[in-house]
């Protein structure tokens, strides 16, 4: 069979532009990583050079404007972490996880504000906050499907936002909570941007770790199989509804430890930060990644932190300009930057190889 | 084994690739995609000077785009107008001015993250910006702990200025002043009973908490309604039409407006389409063309207290040090854009003439603190809103005596005074 | 009593009468052949039996246990695995995954323990991983069983779909239509497996349009029309029945 | 003063605003029965209609209902466009790419036009006369008649158009059958972007009726688009009869709840009503074609 798909690529010309591409290519799909979603889904090698990377680029690009856009990214892509084992693995749609990323801030903001909580027990109970929430939601919203399920998702973010105005009393309205403590844990005040950058990856990199235990347990093969086809799911004894309301707690939980974080990191927790472009920008993160694996969030979020940020010098022209991209993103990688290149990239190596063993056979 | 299975994928994902082949040809422009952000990089927007010494470069994180795109490009245009005056006329010390402008997108991420890179950035010395009361709170931290002077353009909410503010100054009237001279504006007209109908904005909310300490400091009755309205409403007839008996029952003499942006416009008129003929009040954020523009003949008869660029210069009176600043700068606005000076022009010429004066005083070779501490040294300086004096406590800069009475007449704003009240 | 029961069991689609007061029993440890032309509802009998639909009326017994109402995936944990008639691979994961799906009734470990990596958690998937491999090596995967599933071929997916069931480690088996689509080769080692399956105890409920086939392995034949047994028996009882006879010459000129 | 004696002016508010779901409504309707996606720039298209005029009035000095009718037409190119920049090249696509194109689209409308025509609210003068008529101590404007006139007329183009011509069996087939209607030769790309047209074109108008009432800025399409489609899932999804009544009922109770709820919650009694239909009645008040599919 592979034969078979052999000789219908070599039917296809090669194109000198395919040298331009590959290069770049290869560089993008180092950063957006395992193409293939259905990989087997055990640690590699690749991870600790992750690691590495992660560990001492802070130290040697010591330029706090870029430790601040990663931890703002690291923000970010905690939570599209946990939207991504809800929307890639299991398959299901969400549009409100930015109330889960708001109440994990709000609970934060007034646990150490006013009943003076250390920031790591606020930081736990946030989870526990929004990982509750997703339950009262999830248990009747989970039985939707598709546009339905997206809406519905929708609509309690919004219903989230309200309640927040219009609680002024405890979440301080409009106004917002400002003057939140920096994250302090035994002893250390992580107040400069390379602290927080090393909080804030360490968490990602803890959650990463846990979701990839997840992944690879029943568990992520139980989330696979409910995305795949819920009636063979439920021939093998996988209870579908318990499933996916297991991974939409989790995926709040993971949100609410990224919210907690924003709102110890910026020090301010108001109403428009958690609006739905927020849910719209961390579901992209998660289809800009590639569905169904756990670096692409990560990569996605790193991507379109960056991007924003570079498109802020065109002024009036930022959003504007915001937008097409992300038209022509989700237009040309429908599935994932990572997974077309890495397509695009086998193809023409593999290109190569066929077409030097076809020399090397003419010369013998 | 490895070895096989890789070779198992590399299969899988050639039939894929082969799948996609019919998308092969897009995927070649996917580069374009690709490449479009690091082109960006490389056509970054900066003005070039050349100007013999290095310039002193002064941060805009501005909302350019979202709810106050349009006010905020106000703001852009006057900044560089100035600046290019000021460049002209050979900078401090033959060192230019040179704005670095970038946009937040109304997003508290963004708008820190644009701090931290003009922060960052040694040769800025000083940010303007962010206009939103909750980005301020953040940008005023990082200030605080980065250093820079953070000017802001636009008054913010008592919660925000009780933070501690070493290196943050406010440009714009504060809602004290405003509300204190709306009290004197009640007792002018004599009103007693006030029906304030606050926005859900922390502005408004602020106004609207000290209108009520102040007025009933002065023995008037003020009641804030619970009846609130978003920015967002398009419409406030339900509201309005739940407020309509404690009007009538109460004999309220007026009704304060408490909001700024679109919906002063759309109170107007639903209030005046429901029949009710009790004279509005209005925040200083009424002062400009497109709330007449929006409220049509509903507005006429509103009165409410502003900053003076609101009047054209000739109802200022003669011998007021702000007039001729405001003049000059309506005729060069109208001379390069076509409008006129207004309240937002008027804070960005504040802005950035409080900066090239306090710049001046610590010569071409000041560093963030010296510009910090000249500007707290700022006496008497004559701006578009008023007499500026900045002291190491006080970090605003204007007072009540800065604010005028403003009446809608004839679709035009028009000053009113009353004997007692200037 | 027997393994499975079926008791006076109907169902009926609008207007159409899909099963009518149908009665079987399967015994423990017999493979059961149930054939019959196309729609004279056998797939609703499956669909019946492992939960998926509801019967209108009568009751259904799995181990002395009435399961007419219960959830598909309760049934299942009972020990009552099924394939489908359209086959239905989880394309999105490989095929030594699909197996371990098909397992995951024995597997243990909740949210919390399979995040942190017990221990336990470690053996028993290492544990699974090696049985799951007996089994592609049962079905004849193992050569691919880090693919794809939805790049395997149609008989492959199919033995994938048989493999996951049999991973249930389940009573009584649903096979439907297994043969359908498979050239003869593998038509004759799918029966070996299944014969294979009985010998280990496996008890096996067959529907399949092959004759021959049925007939071979079959211990029991209930031969079904327009929703009702006509005929219930040994293989050579069924085959002289003189309505089942006179069905399939009808049936014949539609299908070979 | 009990919150009752609100009711009958609200009531007018809620009629007035209610056709203007209607409106919105329906255009979701369209496109959902041409090809069973959610447009979610829909509300876009009314901010549009709006702002369009607007401009082509105080800019372009044209005469009122010129300056409606291009603007009308403009937005038409613009649905047009939409379907073959954005859906069309996105027709194999999953259901959450398309969604999320929509939303980008929307997005991109919005801020566009923020660039194009400015952030600053925008409202029209009334048709005819912005004095309010009392009646029984009720206040109407007369714009609010225009509103439900114009409505009506609309509604009643809209369903001859749906079944009495050619193209709106086609539609109607299409979406009910769509291997069917391949196999006649109907080509539901063509219907398709027909529908976005026919979508866009009410979309305009809805936003030309309520301009002089309200007031239209960049940002004032997004909500109006997710209440509509609120409307259509109330009234029952996929049914243009249901998306009607939706749209009125959903105006009504918004208006009304305020007279017992504090008014900030105003927006919430939407999004409330969503999740609970969704929850306890998904296939809405009349019943919905889609429901079952699995799209929904």
């Amino acid at each position: 069979m592979g034969g078979g798909s052999i000789t219908t690529v070599s039917k296809n010309e090669f194109r000198k532009r395919d040298l331009f591409y590959v290069v770049p290519m290869w560089l993008l799909s180092l950063v957006l990583p395992n193409p293939v979603p259905h990989r087997k889904r055990e640690f590699q090698k690749r991870d600790l050079i992750y690691l590495a990377i992660l560990v001492v680029l802070p130290l040697l690009w010591r330029d706090f404007h870029f430790h601040h856009l990663m931890v703002l990214a690291g923000m970010n892509a905690i939570s599209a972490l946990g939207l991504s084992l809800f929307l890639g693995y299991t398959g299901q749609i969400s549009l409100g996880h930015a109330a889960f990323f708001g109440a994990g801030a709000y609970t934060t903001a007034l646990l150490t504000t006013q009943q003076g909580f250390p920031s790591l027990l606020a930081f736990i109970i946030s989870a526990a906050v929004s990982a509750s929430f997703a339950y009262v939601i999830g248990k009747p919203i989970l039985k939707l499907k598709g546009y339905f399920l997206a809406l519905a998702t929708l609509g309690f973010g919004e219903i989230f936002l309200v309640i927040v105005r219009e609680t002024p009393g405890l979440t301080g309205g409009v106004v917002g909570i400002s003057g939140i403590p920096w994250f302090t844990f035994a002893g250390i005040v992580f107040d400069t941007y390379l602290k927080q950058y090393y909080l804030i990856w360490g968490v990602l990199i803890g959650l990463l770790i846990f979701s990839k235990n997840i992944v690879r347990s029943r568990m992520g093969r139980a989330f696979l199989a409910v995305s795949a086809s819920e009636d063979a799911a439920s021939t093998v004894g996988i209870p579908v509804a318990q499933t996916k309301l297991k991974a939409f707690v989790m995926s709040a939980a993971f949100a609410g430890f990224g919210g907690s974080l924003f709102a110890s990191v910026m020090a301010t927790a108001s109403p428009e930060s958690f609006s739905l472009n927020l849910s719209i920008l961390i579901v992209m993160m998660v289809i800009l990644g590639g569905m169904g694996n756990l670096y692409g969030p990560i990569a996605g979020a790193i991507f379109l932190t960056w991007l924003t940020d570079v498109l802020a010098g065109f002024q009036e022209y930022s959003l504007p300009l915001y937008g097409m991209i992300f038209i022509l993103l989700l237009i040309f990688f429908p599935e994932g930057i990572g997974t077309r290149l890495g397509f695009r990239i086998v193809y023409l190596i593999s290109y190569w190889a066929k077409k030097r063993r076809r020399e090397k056979g003419k010369i013998e | 084994m490895p070895e096989t299975t890789f070779d198992n994928i590399r299969l899988c994902m050639l039939k894929e690739a082969v799948r996609e082949r019919g998308t092969m040809k897009k995927n070649n422009r996917s580069l374009i995609v690709i490449l479009l952000p690091f082109l960006f990089c490389f056509t970054w927007a900066t003005p070039a000077y050349v100007a013999g010494k290095a310039p002193y470069k002064i941060g805009v994180n501005l909302e350019m785009t979202g709810p106050w795109g349009e006010v905020n490009k106000i703001v852009r245009n006057t900044l560089l107008m100035e600046v290019e005056k000021i460049n002209g006329t050979g900078g401090i010390g033959g060192r230019p001015l040179q704005l670095l402008i970038e946009d937040n997108g109304f997003d508290l991420n963004r708008a820190a993250a644009n701090m931290t890179k003009f922060s960052r950035d040694k040769e800025v010395i000083a940010v303007i910006g962010p206009f939103e009361d909750n980005f301020q709170a953040t940008t005023r931290a990082i200030a605080e702990r980065e250093k820079i002077t953070n000017i802001i353009i636009c008054p913010s909410n008592p919660k925000v200025r009780a933070l501690k503010q070493k290196w943050s100054f406010n440009i714009a009237q504060n809602d004290i002043i405003v509300s204190e001279k709306l009290v004197d504006l009640c007792l002018a007209r004599n009103y007693k009973k006030i029906l304030v109908f606050p926005a859900q904005i922390p502005l408004a909310q602020s106004l609207a908490d000290y209108f009520k300490q102040f007025g009933e400091a002065k023995g008037m009755k003020v009641i804030v309604s619970k009846e609130t309205h978003l920015n967002t409403d398009i419409d406030m007839t339900p509201q309005l039409i739940k407020l309509k008996p404690i009007l009538e029952q109460e004999k309220v003499d007026a009704f304060y407006a408490c909001t700024g942006g679109p919906p002063g416009g759309v109170i107007c008129k639903n209030i005046r389409s429901l029949g009710i003929k009790t004279p509005i009040l209005g925040t200083h954020a009424f002062g400009f063309g497109f709330f007449i523009s929006l409220g049509g003949e509903a507005t006429e008869g509103v009165e409410f207290p502003a900053g003076k660029p609101v009047v054209n210069p000739e109802q200022l009176d003669e011998g007021d040090p702000v007039r001729p600043v405001i003049t000059d700068l309506n005729n060069r606005l109208k001379a390069r854009y076509g409008t006129g000076a207004d309240q937002i022009s008027g804070h960005a010429y504040d802005a950035i003439g409080l900066l090239h004066a306090s710049l001046k005083r610590s010569g071409d070779k000041a560093t963030r603190s010296q510009l910090r501490d000249s500007l707290e040294n700022t006496k008497g300086f004559p701006g578009c809103m008023g007499i500026y004096n900045y002291s190491p406590t006080n970090h605003d800069g204007l007072t009540k005596k800065d604010l005028i009475f403003i009446r809608i007449e004839g679709q035009k704003f028009t000053r009113v005074k009353f004997p007692g009240f200037e | 009593m027997s393994l499975l029961t079926l008791a006076e069991v109907t169902k009926r689609y609008e207007g159409v009468q899909a099963l009518n007061r149908v009665s079987l029993q399967i015994e423990k440890g017999t493979i059961k052949g149930l054939i019959g032309p196309n729609g004279s509802g056998k797939s609703t009998l499956f669909h019946l039996i492992s939960g998926m639909e509801r019967p209108d009326s009568g009751r259904i017994f799995f181990r002395e246990k009435e399961i007419t109402s219960l959830d598909p995936h309760k049934i299942a944990l009972m020990g009552l695995g099924r394939t489908f008639q359209t086959i239905q691979p989880l394309g999105n994961m490989t095929a030594v995954d699909n197996i371990l799906t098909g397992m995951d009734r024995r597997l243990r470990g909740g949210l919390l323990s399979c995040g942190f990596w017990l221990p336990r958690i470690k053996r028993s998937e290492r544990e699974a991983l090696k049985e799951a491999k007996g089994i592609l090596e049962f079905v004849g995967l193992l050569g691919r069983w880090e693919w794809p599933a939805s790049q395997l071929s149609f008989g492959e997916q199919k033995m994938l779909d048989l493999g996951r069931a049999i991973a249930l480690r389940p009573e009584l088996l649903l096979l439907d239509e297994p043969a359908a689509g498979l050239p003869p080769a593998e038509v004759d080692a799918l029966s070996k497996r299944i014969l294979k399956l009985r010998e280990d105890g496996m008890t096996i409920f067959l529907v399949e349009h092959r004759m021959e086939m049925v007939m071979e392995i079959a211990d029991e034949i209930a031969a079904f029309h327009h929703g009702e047994v006509i005929a219930e028996g040994s293989p050579d009882e069924v085959r002289r029945n003189d309505r089942v006879i006179e069905t399939y010459t009808k049936g014949k000129k539609t299908h070979a | 003063m009990t919150s009752w004696a609100y009711i009958p002016q609200l009531l007018i508010t809620g009629v007035t605003i209610g056709a203007i779901y209607a409106l919105v409504a329906i255009g979701f309707v369209t496109i959902a029965r041409a090809s069973q996606i959610i447009n979610f720039a829909q509300g876009e298209f009314v901010m549009l209609g709006g702002v369009i005029t607007f401009v082509l009035l105080n800019k372009g000095f044209l005469p009122y209902p010129v300056a409606a009718l291009l603007a009308v037409l403009i937005v038409i190119l613009i649905g047009f466009s939409l379907h073959r920049l954005v859906i069309h090249p996105l027709r194999k696509a999953s259901l959450l790419i398309i969604l999320m194109a929509t939303l980008g689209a929307s997005f991109f409308m919005s801020s566009t036009s923020n660039l194009v025509f400015g952030s600053l609210p925008k409202s029209l003068p009334p048709f005819s006369g912005s004095e309010a008529f009392h009646v029984w101590g009720i206040s109407i404007l007369p714009q609010s008649l225009w509103v439900f006139l114009a409505t009506s007329l609309l509604l009643i183009l809209l369903y001859l158009l749906s079944h009495r011509t050619f193209i709106g069996k086609a539609m109607e087939a299409s979406s009910t059958d769509p291997m069917g209607a391949d196999l006649v030769g109907i080509s539901r790309d063509l219907m398709l972007l027909m529908a976005f047209g026919v979508s866009a074109g009410v979309g305009a108008i809805a936003g030309i009726l309520i301009t002089p009432i309200f007031y239209t800025s960049y940002n004032s399409g997004t909500l109006l688009g997710l209440k509509g489609f609120v409307a259509a899932v109330l009234g029952g999804w996929g049914k243009p009869s249901g998306a009607i009544l939706g749209g009125f009922v959903l105006g009504i109770l918004e208006s009304a709840g305020i007279a017992f709820i504090p008014s900030g919650y105003k927006d919430g009694v939407a999004f409330g009503i969503l999740l609970l239909i969704l929850y306890f009645r998904p296939k809405g008040i009349l019943g919905s074609p889609f429901v079952d599919s699995r799209r929904w």
